[in-house]
């Protein structure tokens, strides 16, 4: 049976800056939380006028209590907008969209993010907290950022692993992929899932294929509709052997690192 | 609100355009999508077509460029996998129908026509000739009028030529259309649209623009076509709320297609049958055909 | 950033929209109008004419419509009152002009291509002709011919002819316009829009579209002029940002008007030249040539 | 010489909601208050995108120590947006624009706004406050809110005399003509301001040319450019006996009721 999709316009309870780089956005939702499987996503029209026009994908960051959440990095017009809402602004939403990450057994399972990409595993995070999580960041600043919205969150902060190109004594140093290395140095795994930049899961996909590992990557598009309708956001797979075309709303926005067309 | 077009009736007037409904089935999820008058689907082709490589949509101020390329499943698993969906619901289907040569256009109307639960083909001629260099049928008027008068011919079901807005006087086409005894017009499709990519300094896409942005030049030519032409005009572009459908009544469309804002607003249509209700109620009117075409 | 029309040179190619910048004045007032490589006026009419009565101005989604209907102070009144401080400027200086019949477009030539401190004169053929039932001159292919003709006769100075995006094939006519041996080609005025008001029931306002929302569809038009002919074409429509500027020269524009983002942005203009100048240092460019017509 | 007209980006100190249906947006300007002159108005962007395109014309409510103010009513989509402003969003303005009321001697004068047409009478009584003011509103709560605003304003609040629609023991129950007419019944006027509904206006030009009084109207029109360029705000004016065409923004939006052609 497929689960019920729900539009409706929902009031903000928050929407503050996380960091330097980040908004932690929360809304009221009627959304239960039966229907949300980590990896899908909401798409936002952010305000009711029509520049610009097309809702904004945003995976679902959080669930708690009948507050739904969105993690966001300011990258254009749209993002921009969404900063400006305050409290009590009301949003409209449609999701919970797409299909959000492929059923997996959790044993030897490791989930890597990179930058704002961390938004697509937290909720999955959440679920299953035994699953080690490795996140890449820019900045220090960042790394205490997350820290605090773990807690906040109530995310077991000992699987939340971290690594920050900037310097610093407190964290690991580099990408998430260099710190993916020394992961898969120490234990083996079966099963790895990113969120991130393409480039960057492109890396940790030749890893992954390397040392013959499985893997799962959220994918982004530009979408037009967000749930199948406009064929906008197609992502080229592999299918028996034959080039195919997929759309990453609806039969995304998760891809098994074989299919996908690497570019 | 019922309106007919050739022999079908339709129980209102407020329709989905084509290529942003899909089948009706992503809908279904959202609103009732049984209340709305018809549902024009995606374009079919003879053969299942994989659409275009690249990037297909890109936002523009109050509009959206799209170059999807008629990706869509195919006759045969249209008919299989598709139909049977659509013959459920209690609205009009109305199926846009695409070729590259004038036989692939044929060969649809003849197999589609003869399908019940199957209320008009729309044709979109919005597709390159393969046989004549890749000219649009749209663009040239002896092309465009030998498939209208083919695609008449091989179907008694209602016909519904979809117009292209980006060649040159589309009265013209209209006309030509109209003598061919097609039953209706939509006018129009997407606008010729592209942007560059400044930062390689290539083309960013190029394809059709629609949305909000369009209305006026849309209305423009409603309002040409319709005080010109006495067959059914079907107006679509632009819509984005009851009163920019109702301009289009105005005008003199006896139906109006809602396409890209049913991404915006997935309830728009029913919005728009709901406003249509009000309207009339305020203004006293007992019939839709009192709202169409009172432009003086 | 210099660029040449004709035996003109402007110091560079980003210039202010006829009927958008008045004579300069007002700007004046607010950015330093000698910035710009050139003001193209409002439109000058043989007589004074004082427009269109009702409305004259309505937003759209990302546009405007205008039906100003050329209220302009004839051409007397502006060589006595106008032209005095628009000759003081250190900016290029072209003369939009516009008519009823072909002679008065031929008088005006003659008159306003006579004068010192006038860079050239863009012919704006978006105008009903009133010897020929009130059709545009912009719409039928043989009295454009005529007028292009007749008026390059008029005068040795240098000669833009403005085209309607409305009339059809945009090609057709700036392939006319250069066998008459036209200096420059604007591609191109607004397009025919129309809202109805849906209050009373009647035309709220039918005019031209201008604004963010046409510029996709004017830089389609741009591409396809520029792809197929060699004189030099001037980009106007729906600019709004120095990206959206850079976009119609990367399509092969010479140089680029600005028209209605000078109301919402008045220092558009010289943001637009400052972006350029940091777009071609960044790229290490030394000339805007480089980037003209780049496009692959 | 012709006054200096500024063009900036402006941070907001406050936009609040004034009784049931008014608001006021302050802003910091660079505005000297020299070259204001009241019945001027400034050309507001609202946000950076480009639906709604066009600039919204406001009167100079107020100026007062480097805050420039307007009072507005919501009408449409413009409005709408603009009451979502917070303190410390920019706004971005072009002002002062116009040439405000005409040069008059204030002995024999008085004012008549009708509802949110006060805003474009208040500088103007804030400069010559001897100058009775009528007012005509809705509601009750409306004039509560106007008397507050007055106070804020630091305007005397006895040459304002507001006459309010709804029934109150309080306030004078009528329209602002209804007003107008007690007060021209016990006073001689010479001249008359306006500032209101065009139909409000219209009636009052009917009342003051029975009584050969002198008229000024602030008149209103939807606006492309705000500065004499577009020619999109026509007004038919009669002019040595020809009628012609002005510009509400350029040659107003200030005219004599007698050059109006009233329709
Ligand atoms: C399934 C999915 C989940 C996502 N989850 C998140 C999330 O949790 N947090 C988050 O910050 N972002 C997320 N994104 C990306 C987010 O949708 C875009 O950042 C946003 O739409 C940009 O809007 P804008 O108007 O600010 O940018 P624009 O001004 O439209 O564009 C700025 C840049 O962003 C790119 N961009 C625009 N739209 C998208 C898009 N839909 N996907 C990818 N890139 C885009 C453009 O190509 C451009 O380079 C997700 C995208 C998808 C498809
Ligand atoms: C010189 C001048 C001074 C003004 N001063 C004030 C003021 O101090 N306070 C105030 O609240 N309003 C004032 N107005 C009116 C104000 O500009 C409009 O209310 C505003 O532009 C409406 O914008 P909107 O987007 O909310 O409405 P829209 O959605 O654009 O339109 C809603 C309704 O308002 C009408 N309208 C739109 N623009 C204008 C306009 N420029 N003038 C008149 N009617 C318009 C439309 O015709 C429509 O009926 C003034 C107008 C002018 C010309
Ligand atoms: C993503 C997309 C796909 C479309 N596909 C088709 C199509 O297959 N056949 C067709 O005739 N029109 C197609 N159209 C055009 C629409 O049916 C409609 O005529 C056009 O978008 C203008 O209306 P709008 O502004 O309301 O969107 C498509 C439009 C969009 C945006
Ligand atoms: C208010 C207004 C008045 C205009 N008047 C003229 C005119 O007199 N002559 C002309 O050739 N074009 C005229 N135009 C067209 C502009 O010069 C320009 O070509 C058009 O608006 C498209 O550019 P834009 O989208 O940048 O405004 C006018 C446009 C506007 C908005
Ligand atoms: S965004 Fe429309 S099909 Fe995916
Ligand atoms: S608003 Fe443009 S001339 Fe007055």
């Amino acid at each position: 049976m497929e689960r019920k999709i729900f539009f409706e316009k929902a009031r903000l309870k928050e929407n503050r800056k996380i960091g330097h780089n980040f908004y932690l956005l929360k809304f009221i939702t009627s959304v239960n939380p039966v229907v949300i499987s980590p990896g899908q996503f909401v798409d936002l029209r952010i305000r009711d006028n029509h520049d610009p026009l097309l809702r904004r994908p945003f995976s679902i960051f959080n669930y708690e209590k009948g507050i739904m959440s969105v993690l966001y990095k300011i990258q254009g017009r749209g993002t921009g907008m969404l900063s400006s809402l305050k409290k009590g602004d009301m949003i409209d939403y449609i999701g919970p969209l797409g299909n959000g990450f492929h059923p997996f057994k959790i044993g030897k399972t490791l989930s890597v993010a990179g930058g704002i990409g961390m938004a697509g595993l937290f909720y999955l995070q959440k679920i299953f907290n035994s699953i080690p999580l490795l996140i890449g960041l820019n900045e220090k600043s960042d790394a205490l950022a997350l820290l605090d919205l773990l807690k906040e969150s109530r995310i077991q902060q000992n699987r939340v692993h971290i690594a920050v190109m900037e310097k610093t004594p407190e964290f690991f140093t580099g990408t998430a992929t260099d710190l993916l290395q020394t992961f898969l140095k120490r234990t083996k795994y079966d099963l790895i899932l990113s969120c991130g930049p393409e480039a960057m899961m492109h890396s940790v996909y030749k890893i992954a294929v390397k040392k013959n590992i499985a893997t799962q990557f959220l994918l982004e598009r530009i979408m037009g509709c967000g749930m199948g309708v406009c064929q906008g956001c197609t992502v080229k797979v592999k299918e028996k052997g034959r080039l195919n075309n997929k759309l990453v709303c609806k039969d995304g926005p998760v891809f098994s690192g074989e299919e996908i067309v690497w570019t | 609100m019922k309106i007919k077009i050739g022999s079908s009736e339709f129980k209102n007037p407020i329709f989905a355009a084509s290529g942003t409904f899909g089948y009706g089935e992503e809908f279904s999820r959202i609103i009732d999508i049984n209340k709305l008058g018809a549902i024009v689907t995606k374009a079919v082709t003879l053969k299942p077509r994989k659409g275009n490589e690249g990037l297909r949509i890109a936002e523009t101020p109050a509009g959206m460029i799209n170059r999807i390329g008629l990706e869509n499943v195919g006759l045969d698993a249209f008919i299989n996998e598709k139909l049977k969906f659509l013959s459920s619901l209690k609205t009009g289907i109305i199926i846009n129908i695409a070729g590259e040569t004038k036989n692939e256009y044929v060969a649809l109307a003849k197999v589609l026509g003869g399908l019940a639960g199957i209320h008009a083909l729309e044709v979109n001629v919005s597709c390159p000739n393969v046989e004549k260099g890749g000219i649009e049928f749209s663009q040239d008027l002896i092309q465009f009028k030998e498939l209208i008068k083919a695609v008449r011919k091989a179907t008694e079901m209602p016909l519904i030529v979809k117009l292209s807005p980006s060649a040159g006087d589309i009265l013209t086409f209209a006309k030509l259309a109209r003598d061919e005894g097609v039953d209706a017009i939509t006018v129009s499709n997407t606008f010729k649209a592209s942007l560059i990519d400044t930062k390689s300094q290539k083309i960013y896409i190029q394809g059709g623009l629609s949305g909000p942005a369009i209305f006026p030049l849309a209305l423009s030519n409603v309002i040409q076509v319709c005080k010109n032409i006495d067959i059914p005009v079907i107006a679509s572009g632009g819509i984005h709320s009851v009163d920019t459908a109702l301009q289009f009544f105005i005008a003199g469309a006896k139906a109006v297609q809602i396409g890209t804002f049913n991404f915006i607003q997935p309830d728009i249509a029913l919005q728009i049958i709901k406003g249509i209700t009000t309207f009339m109620r305020e203004k006293k009117l007992s019939s839709i055909n009192q709202i169409i075409g009172s432009l003086p």
